[in-house]
């Protein structure tokens, strides 16, 4: 099974500090990306069966070697601080629209969340998870934002496709029809909702 | 009922009508006005000092939610013109879409945490190449510029992130005796015979501490409570003996005798 | 053979930027130093056994994961071709400590880094750019570092003065967030730290 590919693959994530792109790792071996794709695959399976204490995940579209989340105890203990500091409820509700509406401008976002957002941008921004990713073409040429890799490794996803669908939180119908029946400007009271 | 806020602040005014609206299960038609506006008044005191924007946010929506309902208490509504009728349904159906919207990325957004919360437990390699590679790459300073070590210092210095910041540090700590007493008002009655240690478990400040003692020495001096020492250095227990005489010092409508 | 002890060895070390002494494993696993030589002997065998690209060393006291030796040469293509051809973070890091707090020893260094910094001393000073400026005239009379005119050389500055300053308090973003939050009268965030 250890192939030559697979030590490769195997000594080069070992010195990378960032995930490393298929491609690269495909002119390095002189492979096909697909090969390598299939490669990293088995040595992810390997370890696995292996029940190693770390694992090789895909995660911001490349490779990378990380502790197994098992032994998040031991690791805690050795790297002392926390790693990552939680984000704002308002944060994080403008990362979320972010996400899913990008490109996106701060005008749409405040239009969303009813609010003015740029101090949430600002912060998002300073802790490197969006960036700006162009210019409205209409009047104004507002600056439009979307996601960074970085935001993906915070997330431990592959792809900002990965996120789930925005679809799975549209609120479900008993919600709708509590709004309904408290906004309705009809003619008589609703039945008292209980 | 008296409305209650469970704790977390309102983010904005369309999540907080939604969050009134749903989480009261109750319709426009029945939320008195004047108790949403006291729940949020007593909300805004837990929090320690005035959230300007949450404020202001909460009276836009107040506003919103009086108009609705005074609109529904006008007479008449067989003579209003179907223009205006059509304008209102337009308005609510707008209104409708914008909460479902707040609603949605509200909800995105707590799987968002989940994901982080579950990525956190997982470290990546950030080794990079070992000596042995070191003298390979022709220029180690290849993108090193003064202001990217001026950053990377600033970085470091700047405060380790908390894992929740809460303004507390800021706003002047919450020491006043008067305060103190308005509160020992409402915990005693039900406490029955309770020690100064209890009453004090969950004050962190020192200052605080001896607050609380002094607007006991002053509950005491107003004949409201009872105080025994076993011997010096001994547990105080405090007894709550009645309502004689704290209505002086105490915001009289939160004393419930 | 994957018990709990060898599974956080293996967490622990994959995230480790350097050696890792014996006596800190062991403190971290509750086992005895000598049980953690053990440990990575097992661990060591292992890889060799499946013939990994990797290989588990006792190197400068401590214990961490390299590539294998067979190896290098895709290494070496990696550290030349791919992002790796520039200073790590940590190295990073401990520039700029030694560039604006200079002189400084390396327990200064590892006290502010929050972890310990010999590793990429040594490759700094390989390197040429921080050498030795003296001695802390204090008891263990450490060793203090500077920068060289090499740096400064490759940086474009005249003088180590002509770094930028530092500002006085930078609140972490969070913080910003917070006070915004909460301060904000109207639109304008105040006019801080950006």
């Amino acid at each position: 099974m250890a192939s030559e590919a697979h030590r490769a693959l195997e000594a080069i994530l070992m010195v990378a500090d960032q995930p490393v792109v298929p491609a690269l790792l495909a002119q390095l071996l002189e492979v096909p990306p697909a090969r390598v794709e299939e490669l990293c695959g088995e040595l992810a399976g390997a370890y696995r069966d292996d029940d190693r204490g770390f694992e090789l995940v895909r995660v911001a579209g490349g490779y990378r070697f990380q502790s197994h989340p098992d032994l998040a105890p031991y690791v805690e203990r050795f790297v002392l601080e926390g790693q990552n500091a939680r984000l704002s409820a308002a944060a994080l509700e403008t990362l979320a629209i972010v996400a899913y509406k990008q490109p996106v401008s701060r005008a749409q976002v405040a239009a969303i969340r009813g609010v003015n957002a740029d101090g949430v941008i600002r912060t998002l921004r300073a802790r490197g998870y969006i960036t700006e990713v162009g210019h409205d073409p209409g009047p104004g040429q507002a600056t439009l934002y979307g996601t960074t890799p970085l935001l993906l490794e915070r997330l431990g996803l592959d792809r900002i496709e990965d996120l789930p669908p925005l679809a799975q939180f549209v609120p479900g119908p008993e919600i709708m029809d509590a709004l309904e029946q408290s906004l309705r400007p009809g003619r008589e009271p609703p039945a008292a909702g209980e | 009922m008296p409305y209650t806020v469970s704790t977390p602040v309102f983010e904005g005014p369309f999540d907080l009508l939604l969050h009134l609206i749903t989480r009261q299960q109750v319709d426009l038609w029945e939320i008195s006005l004047a108790d949403i506006v006291d729940g949020y008044v007593a909300t805004l005191e837990e929090m320690r000092g005035l959230d300007l924007e949450a404020a202001t946010e909460f009276l836009l929506i107040a506003a919103v939610l009086l108009e609705l309902k005074a609109r529904r208490l006008l007479p008449g509504r067989d003579d209003v013109e179907l223009d205006e009728e059509l304008a209102l349904w337009e308005e609510r159906d707008l209104l409708l879409a914008r909460l479902l919207e707040c609603k949605t990325f509200k909800d995105a957004s707590g799987a968002m945490v989940r994901l982080m919360d579950a990525a956190d437990l997982a470290w990546p390699r950030t080794a990079g190449p070992d000596d042995r590679f070191s003298g390979l790459a022709p220029d180690l300073l290849a993108g090193v510029t003064p202001g990217r070590l001026r950053d990377t210092m600033e970085a470091l210095l700047a405060p380790r992130p908390l894992a929740r910041v809460l303004l507390d540090h800021v706003a002047p700590v919450r020491a006043s005796v008067r305060d103190a007493v308005a509160d020992l008002i409402e915990e005693l009655p039900g406490a029955g015979r309770v020690s100064f240690a209890r009453l004090t478990a969950g004050v962190t400040g020192r200052l605080e501490i001896i607050v609380r003692f002094l607007a006991l020495l002053e509950l005491y001096k107003r004949g409201a409570v009872d105080l025994e020492q076993a011997g010096t250095f001994g547990e105080l227990r405090v007894l709550w003996l009645g309502a004689v005489g704290v209505e002086a010092g105490a915001p009289a409508e939160e004393y419930q005798g």
